[in-house]
C-alpha cells in the first residue's frame, strides 16, 4: 500500500461509457493478488474532493502497467475519461483483500460469476487461476449487447456465458439464469457485482462456498473512517467489517449483504 | 529552539498539527504511511460507553469542496479502546487527545473518568457537536447551559485537562464557549461539522442512510476561520482550530484566526500523508513570513494593528 | 399545459426559477444577455429606507466552490428604486419579489409600504438575515421573538404577500421558520448566506475590509438542502429554496427537498446565462424523470414512501 | 458583451511569470476600446468560482485574435497559464468603458504610465493612438529587469521610459521619479497600475488631466453585484461609481482612489 503519481499509458473505451485505462508505476509491482483496488485522484482541485476506487483488472508486472476498466458514471469517472497518455494520477494502492489463489487446488474447477462493472476484477483472478491450473468457468451478466465487455479475454481463459437483460447477447435474463439453466459442476464460486446480483447468487445458489467481492461508498479506502462498514451474519449487532481493509473480497455468508 | 513547538494545557506539541477526531481511526492505518511520532499530537475517533455500531450505510457523500458523513460514532466502546487501541500508539509518543461522546450525562462522565485516567492520554475532547446522532449530543452543542452543566461535570471527573469541541451550527458561537469556559473548560476545538444534506435524483431521497450528515473540507473553511476570528476574541482559553485545512498554508490561516493548534480531518482521506507534509512545509512558510516562532502568529488577524485593518 | 408553471401566494411564475435578490441589480445587467421575460420571476436587490453606500471596499473574496459578500446593502433607497428601476422591468411582465431590509422595524414598515404599494411588485421578501450590516438585520434572523414581531408589523403595512428570508446561521431553523409562519408569512425564502471569512496571509488581516462576509455558492448547498428538507416539514407555507444551485440538477433537488421555487445567486456571476440555460433543461429532465409536472417534486424526498427510505 | 467560447492560438512566459496568451474568436471583432477587459472563467469546475478579469492588451481584428499579458499569482492566473493551443476558454467581453481616443486631436501628446501588471492595456492604447497621429511617450515601471516586459513593443510606438524599483533597467525608481526628473511636455495623460502608484501620479503631478484606469475585486464584472464600487470626489456619501461598468476608466480626479 503506497500513494503514488502513475503515468497513463493508454485509455479507451471499449464498451457503451466503458473504459480501459492503462497506468504505468513502480506501485503496479506489489499488485499481485486479484481483487485487490486502488483509490484514485481523478483531479488536482477538491472538485471532486475524494478519491475513487477502481478495482485491478489486469497486471503487466514485467513492465509495471495496471489496467482498469471503469464505467463513467458521474463527475468522478468523467474526469477521469479526460485523462491523456502521459498525464499523472495520484493513485494509492494495492488496497484490501483480494480473492484468495490459494482455496482451490490444481485442477479443481471455479465458477466466476460478474455483472456489469464488477465483471473487471474477475479478469485478473480467471488469469492467475488458470495459471496455477485451475478451471475457470465464467458467467457474465450485461444490461445489453452495447454494454458487454472482455468477452474474449475471458474466453481465452476458461468457458464463458453471457447473459444480458435485454437478451441482446446470450442468454435473456440476469447471471442466475444462466446458472440455473446450465448445472455448472464447480468446487468455488467467485463473485463481484451489484450486491442485488449478490443478493440474488446467495438465495439461488445457497449451496455455494466460495467469495463475494462487495461494493461500498468510501471515505478513506484504508480503514480509517469507517464509512464502508457491514454487518456480520451471526455477530454482535455492533460486529462489524470494512469492505476497503478487510474486503472487499470475504467469504460467501460472512456478512449482511 | 522549534520553532514549531506550542504548548497547551495537558499537551506539549513538537508542532501545532494534529489528526481530527474521526478521521485518523485510532493511527494503525495512518502508520502505514508514515512514521506517527512526526505529528503535533493525534485526536483520536470518539469513545462512548459502550460498543457502537453507528448508522447504517451509506454513511459519506460528496459535495463541492467538500463531504458529508454520518458515520454515528461507530466504536468498540471505551474499554476495548483503552485495551486495544490505545497501546498501539505508544511507541510513537506523541500526547492523545481522547475524544469523548455520549447521549446522556453519565455516560460522558464514565468514559471521561475513564478515558482520563489512561496513562498515555493527554488531554480530552468533549464531543457536544456530533449532529449525526439522534438521542445526544447535539443539544448539547447548541444550548449553552446544558453544555456548561455537561462541562462541570466532567471536568469534576477528568483528572486530565478538558477541550470542548463546539459545533458550528449555532446562533452565537461566542456565547457557547464563554459557557464552557466559565463551567472550567482548559480549552476549545472548533469547529465540527455542519449539518448538511444531498438528494439523490434517481431514489429521490437523502443520500445517506441517516438523511442528515457532517459537512466537513475545504467548502467550510470560512465558517471556521470567522467563527475561531470571534471566538478567540471573546475567551481566553486556547482553541484547537480545524474545518477544511488542507495545506501548510491554510494552517497559517487558522492561526492567524486565533487558533494555538491545528486539526486536520477529511484532507487525511485525500491525501494520507497530508499531516506530515504540512509540517514539513511549516518552516520555509514561516521564512517567507519573516515569523521566527510560530506561536507569534496566533490571533495575529486581530491582535495588533486592529484599527488600520479597518481603516481599507 | 406547462409543466413548469408554478403558482404561490402573489407569484404566478411560469417556471420555479428566479434570480437571487442581490445577484442581478435590477436586471438591466441581465437585459443585455437575454430576454428577462424567461424568468419565472425576479427577486431585486434590497431595499432599504434611505440611500446605502454599503461597506468599503474589497467586498467579495473567493473560497473554495465558494465566494464570500460584504455589500452591506448598497442600493440608491426605496425611493428611487420605484422611480428609476422598477419601470425597466415593466416591459418584461414578470413577477417582482422585492426584497426589502433595514436596521430598525419602522425602516422595515416604511419600505414595505412603499413598496408594496407599487403595481409592479408581486410580493416582498423581508431580508431579516443580512449577515453584513452591523446595525441591524442579522438579531432579527436569529431571534425567532423579534422576528415574528417584524414579520406582523410588516404584514399590517404591507398590501402584498410577504416572504421570509431566513438566515442560516442559527441553532433551529424550524423554530424561526414556524415564528415567522405563525406571525403571518405568506412564505419562506432560504437560505442566505452563512457568515464567514478569510485572511490574507500577507496582510494577515481578513480579506474583506468588512472583516466578515455571507458565504454563498455551490460550498453551502448541502447546508441549504437539509435546512429546507427540515423546515418545509415544519411548516406549511412554501419556500423559495436557494443557496449553491447551478445546474437543473441542483434545482430539482431543492424541489424534492421541499422548495416550491428556485432562487439561483452566485452562479450568475460565474454564468451569466444560468437562469435561461436552466430553465431550458428543466423539461428534459422531467422527461428523464418521468415526471410530468415540476410541481410533483416539490417535497417528494420526504412526501411519500418514508419508512422505506429508513429501511436502508 | 457577450459570452463566448474562445480558442486559444498559443501561451508563452514572456518574463518572470508574466504570460502572453492569445486567444480567437468572433467576440474579439467588438474589441475595439483600448482599456476594455475581459472575464473568464479558468476552470470547469467550481474551483475557483469566479471569472478573472484581464485587460485587453491588443487586438488583430482581421484574425479575431485578442492578446492578454498576465501575472501568474494564485489559483486563478496558474491555471489558466496551464492552457494550451487549442484548449477553448469561456470569455465574458468586451467590458467597461476604455480610453476615450478622440480626447486628442491630430498631432497632441499623450503620456502613458503604466506600473507592472497595468502595463497590458496601454500598448492597444498606444497603437490606437498613434495610428490616429498623437505622440506617444511610455513610462513603464517594473519591479526589476526580470518582471519587464514589451519594451520593443512600445518603442515601436513611440519613445519609452522605464523605471525598476531596484535599477536593475532603466532609471532607479518608481514611474514617479522618471516623470519629475524629466519635464515632458504631453496634453493627456493615460495611467493603468496599483493604486499606490495612481495615488502617486495624482498627488505628484496634480496638474495633469487625462484618465485613470482602476482595480477593484470583482464578483460579476458586468455591474451587478456592485462589488467593485468607488466613491466619487465631491459627490455625496452614498455615490459611487462601478469600476466593472463605469470603469475601468475614469477621468482623473472623478474617483476617490
Ligand atoms: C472496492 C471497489 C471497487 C470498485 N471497482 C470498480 C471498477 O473496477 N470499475 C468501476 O467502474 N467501478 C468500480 N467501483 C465503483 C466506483 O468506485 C464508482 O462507480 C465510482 O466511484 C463512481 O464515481 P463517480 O464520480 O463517477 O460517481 P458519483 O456518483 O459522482 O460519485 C459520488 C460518490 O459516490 C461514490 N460512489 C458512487 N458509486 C459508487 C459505488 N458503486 N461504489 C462505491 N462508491 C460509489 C464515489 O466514490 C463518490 O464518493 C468500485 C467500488 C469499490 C468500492
Ligand atoms: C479591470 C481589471 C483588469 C485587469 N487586467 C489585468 C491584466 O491585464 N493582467 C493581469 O495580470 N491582471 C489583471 N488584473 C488583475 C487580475 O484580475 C488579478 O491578478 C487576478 O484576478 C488574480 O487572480 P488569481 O486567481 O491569480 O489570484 P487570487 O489571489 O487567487 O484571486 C482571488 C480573487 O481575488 C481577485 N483578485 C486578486 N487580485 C486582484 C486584483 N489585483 N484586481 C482585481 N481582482 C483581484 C480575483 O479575481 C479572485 O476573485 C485586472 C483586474 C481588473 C479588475
Ligand atoms: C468521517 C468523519 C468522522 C468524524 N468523527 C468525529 C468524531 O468521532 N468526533 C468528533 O469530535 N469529530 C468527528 N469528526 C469531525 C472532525 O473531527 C472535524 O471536526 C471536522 O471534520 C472538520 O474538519 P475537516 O474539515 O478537516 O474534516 C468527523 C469527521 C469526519 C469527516
Ligand atoms: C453579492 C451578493 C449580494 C447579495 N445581496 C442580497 C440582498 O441584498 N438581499 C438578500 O436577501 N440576499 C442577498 N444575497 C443572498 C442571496 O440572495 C442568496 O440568498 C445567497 O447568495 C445564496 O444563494 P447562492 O448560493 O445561489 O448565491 C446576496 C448574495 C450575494 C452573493
Ligand atoms: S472507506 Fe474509510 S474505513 Fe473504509
Ligand atoms: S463586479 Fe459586479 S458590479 Fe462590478
Amino acid at each position: 500500500m503506497r500513494k503514488e503519481m502513475v503515468s497513463v499509458v493508454s485509455q479507451k473505451e471499449i464498451a457503451r461509457n466503458i473504459f480501459e485505462l492503462k497506468v504505468k508505476g513502480d506501485v503496479v509491482s506489489d499488485m499481485t493478488s486479484p481483487g485487490q483496488f486502488v483509490h484514485m485522484r481523478v483531479s488536482d482541485s477538491f472538485q471532486p474532493l475524494l478519491r475513487r476506487p477502481i478495482s485491478i483488472c489486469d497486471v503487466d508486472l514485467t513492465s509495471q502497467t495496471l489496467t482498469m476498466l471503469y464505467r463513467k458514471e458521474g463527475a468522478g469517472t468523467s474526469l477521469l475519461s479526460e485523462k491523456k497518455d502521459g498525464d499523472m494520477i495520484d493513485l494509492l494502492g494495492p488496497l484490501g483483500n483480494g480473492f484468495p489463489l490459494d482455496a482451490l487446488a490444481e485442477g479443481k474447477t471455479a465458477l466466476l460469476v460478474g455483472g456489469g462493472i464488477g465483471v473487471p476484477p474477475l479478469y485478473y483472478l480467471a488469469k492467475q487461476l488458470q495459471k496455477r491450473g485451475i478451471k475457470v468457468i465464467s458467467v457474465l451478466g450485461f444490461q445489453s449487447f452495447e454494454d458487454a465487455f472482455y468477452k474474449e479475454k475471458f474466453e481465452a481463459v476458461g468457458e464463458v456465458f453471457i447473459s444480458t437483460a435485454d437478451g441482446s447477447q446470450g442468454c435473456k435474463g440476469f447471471v442466475t439464469d444462466v446458472i440455473k439453466s446450465h448445472s455448472f459442476t464447480y468446487d468455488l464460486l467467485y463473485s463481484c457485482g451489484p450486491s442485488v446480483m449478490l443478493k440474488a447468487l446467495e438465495q439461488q445458489v445457497p449451496s455455494a462456498s466460495g467469495y463475494f467481492s462487495l461494493e461500498e461508498r468510501m471515505g478513506c479506502g484504508i480503514g480509517a473512517c469507517f464509512a464502508c462498514v457491514c454487518h456480520v451474519n451471526g455477530g454482535l449487532p455492533s460486529d462489524y467489517v470494512k469492505v476497503c481493509s478487510n474486503g472487499p473480497v470475504f467469504p460467501i455468508g460472512e456478512v449482511v449483504l | 529552539m522549534n520553532r514549531l513547538a506550542i504548548s497547551l494545557p495537558g499537551l506539549d506539541m513538537k508542532n501545532p498539527i494534529m489528526p481530527a477526531s474521526g478521521c485518523f481511526g485510532f493511527g494503525r492505518e495512518y502508520a502505514g504511511f508514515y512514521d506517527l511520532s512526526v505529528l503535533g499530537a493525534a485526536a483520536i475517533k470518539a469513545a462512548t460507553a459502550e460498543a457502537r455500531f453507528g448508522n447504517p450505510t451509506p454513511r459519506v457523500a460528496e459535495t463541492h469542496s467538500g463531504m458529508l458523513n454520518a458515520i454515528g460514532l461507530q466504536n468498540p466502546g471505551v474499554d476495548k479502546i483503552m485495551e486495544k487501541e490505545l497501546p498501539f500508539l505508544k511507541s510513537y509518543n506523541i500526547p492523545i487527545v481522547a475524544n469523548i461522546a455520549g447521549s446522556r450525562d453519565e455516560d460522558y462522565c464514565e468514559v471521561a473518568r475513564k478515558l482520563s485516567s489512561h496513562p498515555q492520554v493527554s488531554v480530552l475532547e468533549l464531543n457536544i457537536s456530533c449532529p449525526n446522532v439522534k438521542e445526544g449530543g447535539i443539544q448539547f452543542g447548541t444550548d449553552p447551559k446544558t453544555a456548561a452543566e455537561l462541562t462541570k461535570k466532567v471536568k469534576s471527573v477528568s483528572s486530565k485537562p478538558v477541550y470542548v469541541k463546539l459545533s458550528p451550527n449555532v446562533s452565537n458561537i461566542s456565547e457557547m464557549a464563554k459557557a464552557v469556559e466559565e463551567a472550567g473548560a482548559d480549552g476549545l476545538s472548533m469547529i465540527n461539522t455542519l449539518l448538511g444534506m444531498r438528494i439523490d435524483l434517481k431514489t429521490r431521497k437523502p443520500i445517506l442512510a441517516n438523511k442528515t450528515g457532517g459537512l466537513s473540507g475545504p467548502a467550510i473553511k470560512p465558517v471556521a476561520i470567522r467563527m475561531i476570528h470571534e471566538v478567540s476574541q471573546a475567551v481566553s482559553i486556547p482553541i484547537i482550530g480545524m474545518g477544511g485545512v488542507t495545506c501548510a498554508e491554510d494552517v497559517i490561516e487558522f492561526m492567524l484566526a486565533g487558533a494555538s493548534a491545528v486539526a486536520i480531518g477529511t484532507a487525511n482521506f485525500v491525501d494520507p500523508l497530508i499531516c506530515p507534509d504540512i509540517i514539513s512545509k511549516l518552516p520555509e512558510l514561516l521564512d517567507h513570513m519573516n515569523v521566527n516562532h510560530i506561536s507569534e502568529l496566533i490571533g495575529g488577524s486581530w491582535k495588533e494593528c486592529e484599527v488600520p485593518s479597518l481603516s481599507r
